[in-house]
């Protein structure tokens, strides 16, 4: 069974090379609409990580929530405010290369780090299936799901007061 | 005790208060004001002259001041002596308001003169009954003040408004010394009361003798005596009624009368009265020479009144109380009859100048008459009142043994009866001199008061001669312990002589072709001059008094400017320099560093401000590069 | 009713539809589609198409006789007439050309109504499509000529009632010769007899 | 199964591109999008560690990634909300256009 | 019967042991995987095919028409011509096109819905992939079309086709939230979510132990049916490809082959919504006599034909009334419906049948109250009289 192993190792090398280049594309692409597509792989990259941490239930949520939800949500904005037309507007602001330093200097630190650190080599037991994590959430975790559930709600209300079209005393200036 | 007594002075300055406020609405209607009131006045007063008459005696009076212990009580006293001038004062009063309503008819300040009138009746009412010396010295200054505003009363002329000053100023002088007077009198005995004039003289303050000539300068003041009487003659500026009421009979006489009420006093001291007498006398001769040579009718008047004034002075400073106070009633009387005939006559021809005047007796009949009348009593023709008085004073001059005095009198008399024959003359007889002239008689209403004062002039002298048996100086005396004394025809006969002397002398010069006056004016040259510049009195006073005086004045004006305001100044420029300085410091050094606080605070901030950019991802940047720095601190440690 | 029921019935009434489709006749609700190329569906006798030359028994001896009213009424103007020339340049009564060009005709029948010689009719055959617009729909005199009997097959009611109509006028024009005839010689014959009338009179005043 | 530190140093990437994304990108909605990423490369780690956890309990990491993912999507509608609401009054979406708030 | 049955099973069997006797194991692994993925790429497009074919042949006879017959047989053969049509035709795009979404767009809808046939069990043992989150998975897959949309609208630069785009977009989003809540009452009685294990769980009495018998379930399944029925865009929620407005909507740039593409996506999600739909409601492959894989075509074609049903007689509705529908009606719905599950999942024998049926009742008569129609008021026009 060893070389299918390798395959699907290969596989997830070859699924985080695909999603790193998709997050640094839609970090650089200067067509908007483009990035999101971009950001919409690398998330589409991260679940298939998911699954090969045999996580499908997160992976699947992913790809429901993100794919599905955010993504739809940010091309929704994105036709709303942008217009076609629009190529001529430089995508990156004057601080491209000092930030460049920066992240490569805390990337270089975080290296070290996770280099320097022992982790632990094989995987533990058997991954949660759907009906532990379902046992946890409603167990344990009960508090924190109602939490989220609320928070959901004030945003799904607060998002649509902000973006209501008549906003009584916000005119253009 | 009447309490209507009080009212005699009240009902006058009521009239005057009347006048003042609703003059302009009351128009001549002011004039029946004022006359009412005195008349009413004068209806109280003589019921209770008659009383005094009787032998009553009224007086009252009421704390009206606390000065520390001794209180001042103001009130009235009638004694025969207050009576008499009551007597006067209403009477003539009342007539001379009468003879105005005519006289000032065409006036446009015709009420304010009643008022002003009303008022000096008032003053000269409370002075005659009051009983005490601060009431009398208020009345005296209130008198001052009407004699001043009548005098000025046509104040648009510069003589008028010049002669009410000098009047006013003249009066005060002696009014100072009156005052003077009064307080060395409150030190010497502790009340101002007449009655207790007595008391205070018998213990004997030495100051008192003092108090007594300080008392005289205020008659030398008020009657107008040798020094002060410069003021009289210009004073003939004011209108004709207003001269015979205040410089004939009442005001003028207010300083005989304050020698009669202080006589006590004067008798103590023996310079007193002889201070008293020489002044009279010298007055009076002085007086009647200038009366001699004065060509205005109303300047005769007035020298002739000094003169009278004199008389009364001397019989008085002579110990002859009676007869200083009963020549002073019948002078009142026929002086008001010539002054108002004077004004009668002016009122007729329009013109004051007797060279001008000439065969008016035809013209003005009524004048006429009453002036001879007047004339014949001042001069001292036997029937009329004038006569008896004047002989009572050279009666007690001749008993005082004092002949000089005596022989002076009688010369005086002469020029008295001369000069006033020889205005009559000039001016009623002879021809008209100045054709323009269209006399005509004055209107009943003015020629009423002159047959009303003229019979008085007559009848009033009665009382005080022998036919009465001296029934006016017994009254003064309070009846009893007076002895009637024979008559002395020594003087009787020269005061007779005196005065038809005068008469003749003046007839011959004035009525006969002679030129009689001219050749006695070239004779006596230096008197004839001294006569009409009237002795240089207001000259030698400008010149010696008033000049020195501003003088004074100019010197202490420019001490003043040229050190006081100097060194003023000079403190104000000093605090300006020092303020200057500190304004300066305070700007520059002060103000200089907490602008530079202020500056360098903003110097800094703007330098952090440049971190506020307003771009969120240059905040985001920052955080990161926090936490790559932090991190980097975290290993290197 | 509840909410719903009303798009039952609606799916209801397409169902029955489409299972009656297999089961009833065409015209009682089933399917009645012809099927085109395969079956056909009668041809209405008043059907009109492109017109057609009528000519009787041999195409020589076609009605027409070039007499140009159709061209003239023809509103499009699609019809082209040459009449024929004999040998000696006599005009004749026949078309040499006759075109009609059935790109342009708009087959609305004014020829047909407008020709005195019932020579021209319209026609029913419709499956003309061609590759070559120009050529192959300008028709010919020869393309267009049809017999008589074509026409009484597509169109027999109108074509017995024209055939009617054309007899009797033959016969009455027959018997109006016959009379004329008739009367030409009794004419002659009159004539004959009257010869000597007077001569004309000479022309009356101004 | 890959050793954990290679999935480790991966979110690191992803977490340092994200922060690279977030300040450079001039679009808003392109910050959002880097934010989306730095999120998912926390999520990532705790799956990660949760399924290389020896002991405890095995949900724990996943329910957080749930929780976290929940939270994401919350943050990018209420981020775009204001997006469309801020495109509404201000006609750009340029963060460097939007400097009011400076001193 | 039971070789029949799994006569596909067995297939695969000696196909695999025939190659597992020369080639090492894992080869075996992948070629099996293989075999799978092979039956799936050719089921898809045959299917899709003859959908397009079933639709056209229906509808037509709903109208009274044969529908194509001329290509083949019955029109058997129509489908491949329409293939040689799409492959012939010219592959247009157009100017100033965003040309990687454009081209993209057909490709990302698609595998989409390929994907979905990996969870649906064809028969007995014929599940493709069982995964045990399979429900899930489904829904996951089904959602990730929105983006694929957005792109073709998008990339086609056309405002018809962003209009277009954005409708079908709000249209799935808002029709996927009642179709995965109508699915949790299945998962909540089943207890799994894979697909596998929903069916075995309907098994038994010859058919009546389905969950469409039960009132929960039944409402489930018109829901499940119509958000599916909305989720493909067909039929009377076919507002996104709008002809009578906006053209084709998103897919009014694409010709030829891509518009074969976006085709053969519409089909084949209408084919595994309504397998999907006969798996969890209609008990899968469960049936008496047939073989399971027949069962399963049998009750997935009968639902895609209610599909086409609709089509030929639903008119387009609204779009107000398309997201109120959704919002207002089907949501609330489906939340009763859960409670009612849970209370048939704690609750027995007759209590059970008339608590459930009862809210489930209650509710539906409230919201037809609540959702009067909406007749919007009267238009005021401004100039127009």
């Amino acid at each position: 069974m060893l070389p299918l192993t390798l395959l699907v190792k290969a596989g997830l090398y070859l699924i985080m090379a695909i999603s790193l280049l998709a997050a640094v594309a839609s970090v650089s692409l200067p067509n908007i609409f483009h990035a999101a597509l971009a950001l919409a792989l690398a998330l589409l990259g991260i679940a298939g990580i998911y699954l090969g941490l045999q996580a499908e239930f997160v992976a699947v949520v992913q790809v429901l929530i993100y794919v599905g939800a955010v993504i739809t949500l940010v091309i929704f904005a994105i036709m709303l405010t942008n217009r076609m037309a629009d190529r001529s507007t430089p995508a990156k602001n004057s601080l491209g290369a000092a930030c460049l330093a920066v992240a490569a200097g805390l990337f270089s630190i975080l290296v070290r780090f996770i280099r320097s650190t022992p982790w632990p080599e094989t995987t533990s037991a058997p991954a949660p299936g759907t009906s532990e994590i379902g046992q946890a959430l409603m167990g344990p975790y009960v508090f924190a799901f109602e939490v989220i559930s609320v928070i959901l709600i004030a945003v799904l209300i607060g998002a649509m007061v902000i973006a209501k079209k008549d906003n009584p005393g916000e005119d253009a200036p | 005790m009447s309490p209507m007594t009080p009212l005699i002075p009240f009902l006058p300055l009521a009239a005057f208060a009347v006048n003042i406020f609703f003059g302009r609405k009351l128009g001549h209607k002011a004039a029946w004001v004022s006359i009412g009131a005195s008349t009413a006045s004068c209806a109280i007063a003589l019921p209770l002259i008659f009383q005094v008459a009787g032998g009553a005696h009224f007086a009252a009076s009421a704390r009206w001041l606390d000065l520390g212990g001794r209180g001042l009580d103001f009130g009235y006293l009638l004694d025969p002596f207050s009576a008499t001038l009551l007597f006067v004062v209403t009477i003539v009063g009342t007539l001379i308001q009468i003879y105005s309503t005519g006289y000032m008819h065409e006036d446009p300040r015709f009420s304010r003169f009643f008022a002003y009138l009303s008022l000096f009746m008032a003053a000269m009412l409370t002075l005659v009954i009051s009983d005490n010396y601060i009431l009398f010295f208020m009345a005296w200054e209130i008198m001052g003040l009407c004699s001043y505003l009548l005098i000025g009363f046509w104040f648009e002329k510069d003589s008028a408004a010049n002669a009410a000053r000098k009047a006013f100023l003249t009066t005060r002088v002696g009014d100072v010394g009156f005052f003077l007077g009064i307080m060395t009198l409150f030190v010497a005995g502790s009340s101002l009361r007449f009655e207790d004039l007595a008391a205070t003289v018998k213990a004997a303050h030495p100051v008192l003798p003092a108090a007594a000539l300080l008392i005289f300068c205020g008659t030398i003041g008020k009657s107008a005596q040798f020094p002060l009487h410069v003021w009289l003659p210009d004073a003939m500026e004011g209108p004709t009624p207003v001269s015979a009421l205040i410089h004939a009979a009442t005001m003028v006489a207010a300083g005989v009368f304050l020698i009669v009420r202080s006589f006590v006093l004067f008798e103590a001291y023996d310079a007193a009265m002889n201070m008293v007498t020489m002044i009279g006398a010298i007055t009076a001769f002085m007086a009647a020479f200038i009366a001699l040579t004065a060509t205005d009718i109303k300047k005769v008047l007035a020298y002739s009144t000094i003169s009278q004034l004199g008389f009364m002075v001397t019989a008085l400073g002579l110990g002859g109380l009676s007869a200083g106070t009963f020549h002073l009633m019948t002078h009142a009387f026929f002086k008001a009859l010539l002054f108002l005939g004077a004004g009668s006559v002016i009122h007729g021809t329009g013109t004051q100048d007797i060279r001008e005047m000439g065969g008016l007796f035809t013209k003005m009949k009524h004048t006429a008459w009453t002036f001879l009348i007047g004339s014949l009593a001042i001069a001292g023709v036997p029937p009329l009142a004038g006569f008896w008085s004047k002989d009572e004073i050279l009666l007690t001059a001749f008993e005082a043994g004092n002949f000089p005095i005596f022989a002076l009198l009688c010369l005086t008399a002469f020029m008295t009866s001369f000069y006033m024959f020889r205005l009559v003359f000039m001016t009623f007889f002879g021809k008209a001199r100045n054709h323009h002239i269209h006399a005509h008689e004055s209107p009943a209403v003015m020629t009423g008061p002159l047959w009303v004062l003229a019979i008085a002039s007559v009848f009033v002298g009665l009382p005080g001669s022998p036919f009465f048996n001296h029934w006016f100086q017994g009254f003064l005396h309070g009846h009893g312990h007076h002895a009637v004394h024979p008559v002395n025809w020594i003087v009787v006969g020269a005061s007779i002589s005196a005065g038809l002397g005068g008469i003749s002398l003046a007839a011959v010069f004035y009525l006969g072709q002679g030129g009689f006056p001219q050749k006695v004016a070239s004779a006596f040259r230096p008197l004839y001059t001294l006569s009409t510049n009237k002795f240089w009195f207001d000259e030698i006073y400008a010149k010696f008094i008033v000049a020195p005086f501003n003088g004074v004045g100019r010197m202490l004006f420019s001490f003043d400017q040229k050190v006081i305001d100097a060194a003023v100044n000079r403190t104000g420029l000093a605090t300006l320099n020092t303020s200057a300085f500190k304004n300066w410091f305070d700007k520059y050094v002060i103000d200089g560093f907490v602008n530079f606080t202020g500056h360098f605070t903003q110097l800094l901030s703007a330098l952090l401000r440049l971190m506020q950019t307003g771009f969120v991802q240059h905040y985001l940047f920052l955080i990161f590069l926090s936490v790559l720095a932090l991190m980097l601190l975290e290993m290197r440690l | 009713m509840i909410f719903g029921t009303g798009i039952l019935q609606g799916l209801m009434v397409t169902l029955k539809n489409f299972v009656t489709s297999y089961f009833k006749a065409p015209d009682e609700g089933g399917i009645f589609t012809v099927e085109y190329p395969e079956k056909r569906l009668p041809e209405k006798e008043r059907f009109r198409n492109f017109p057609f030359l009528l000519y009787d028994k041999n195409p020589e001896n076609l009605r027409c006789v070039a007499c140009d009213i159709c061209a003239k009424e023809c509103p499009p103007k699609c019809i082209y007439i040459v009449r024929e020339f004999d040998k000696d340049g006599k005009p004749l009564k026949r078309p040499a050309v006759f075109d009609i060009d059935f790109t342009v005709c708009m087959n609305c029948g004014i020829c047909e109504e407008a020709c005195p010689f019932d020579a021209i009719y319209m026609d029913h055959e419709f499956e003309i499509a061609s590759a070559d617009r120009h050529a192959k729909l300008l028709y010919h005199r020869d393309d267009l000529l049809k017999s008589n009997e074509y026409f009484h097959k597509i169109r027999p009611t109108d074509a017995s009632a024209i055939d009617a109509r054309r007899r009797e006028a033959e016969e009455k024009k027959k018997a109006a010769e016959a009379a004329a005839l008739a009367a030409q010689k009794a004419k002659e014959a009159a004539a004959a007899q009257a010869k000597p009338p007077e001569p004309p009179k000479p022309a009356a005043g101004a | 199964m890959i050793p954990l530190s290679h999935l480790l140093i991966f979110s690191a990437a992803l977490l340092v591109i994200g922060i690279y994304g977030a300040v450079v990108r001039r679009n808003i909605v392109g910050i959002l999008l880097s934010i989306e990423l730095i999120l998912n490369a926390a999520a990532l780690n705790f799956t990660a560690f949760s399924r290389f956890a020896l002991a405890g309990d095995q949900e724990a990491g996943v329910i957080f990634t749930l929780f976290i993912i929940a939270m994401a999507a919350a943050a990018a509608a209420v981020g775009l909300a204001i997006v469309i609401a801020l495109f509404r009054v201000r006609k750009t979406i340029m963060s460097d256009e939007i400097n009011l708030l400076k001193w | 019967m039971e070789t029949l049955d799994q006569i596909f099973v067995l297939s695969k069997k000696g196909i695999l042991d025939f190659l597992g006797t020369f080639l090492p194991e894992w080869v075996v692994t992948l070629a099996c995987v293989a075999i799978t993925i092979k039956a799936i790429a050719v089921l898809g497009p045959v299917t899709m095919m003859y959908l397009t074919l079933m639709e056209r042949k229906v509808i037509g006879r709903m109208q009274n028409r044969i529908g194509p017959n001329r290509v083949g047989k019955w029109g058997l053969l129509q489908p491949l011509a329409d293939g040689v049509k799409m492959l012939t035709k010219e592959d247009i795009v157009p100017h100033g096109a965003d040309a990687v979404s454009h081209f993209l767009a057909p490709i990302l809808i698609v595998i989409p819905s390929l994907l979905a046939f990996a969870v649906i069990p064809f028969g007995r043992g014929m599940t493709p992939v069982d995964l045990n989150v399979g429900v899930l998975f489904f829904i996951a897959v089904s959602s990730t079309t929105t983006i694929a949309i957005f792109m073709a609208s998008w990339g086609s630069r056309n405002k018809f086709s962003v209009l277009g785009g954005m409708r079908s977009a709000a249209q799935m989003i808002s029709y996927e939230v009642p179709m995965v809540l109508s699915v949790v009452p299945v998962i909540l009685i089943a207890g799994s979510l894979s697909t596998n294990d929903i069916v075995l769980a309907q098994a038994g009495w010859g058919g009546l132990k389905w969950f469409v018998f039960t009132p929960w379930g039944f409402f489930a399944f018109i829901i499940f049916f119509l958000c599916g029925v909305a989720e493909c865009n067909r039929s009377p929620f076919d507002l996104p490809e709008g002809e009578s407005e906006i053209v084709a909507g998103f897919h009014t740039e694409y010709s030829g082959m891509k518009f074969a593409l976006f085709y053969m996506a519409e089909f084949m999600n209408s084919f595994t919504v309504s397998g999907l739909a006969a798996t969890l409601f209609l008990g899968g492959w469960q049936g008496p006599f047939l073989p399971s894989w027949l069962w399963f075509f049998l009750k997935t074609y009968a639902l895609i034909f209610v599909m086409i049903w609709f089509r030929g007689t639903l008119p387009r509705i609204r779009v107000d009334q398309l997201m109120g529908l959704a919002w207002k009606f089907l949501m609330p719905l489906t939340l009763v419906n859960i409670l009612a599950a849970g209370l048939w999942y704690f609750t027995e024998g007759a209590a059970r049948w008339l608590i459930t049926a009862s809210i489930l009742a209650g509710s539906f008569w409230l919201l037809t109250k609540l959702n009067r129609g909406y007749t919007p008021e009267k238009r005021v026009y401004l100039f127009a009289e």
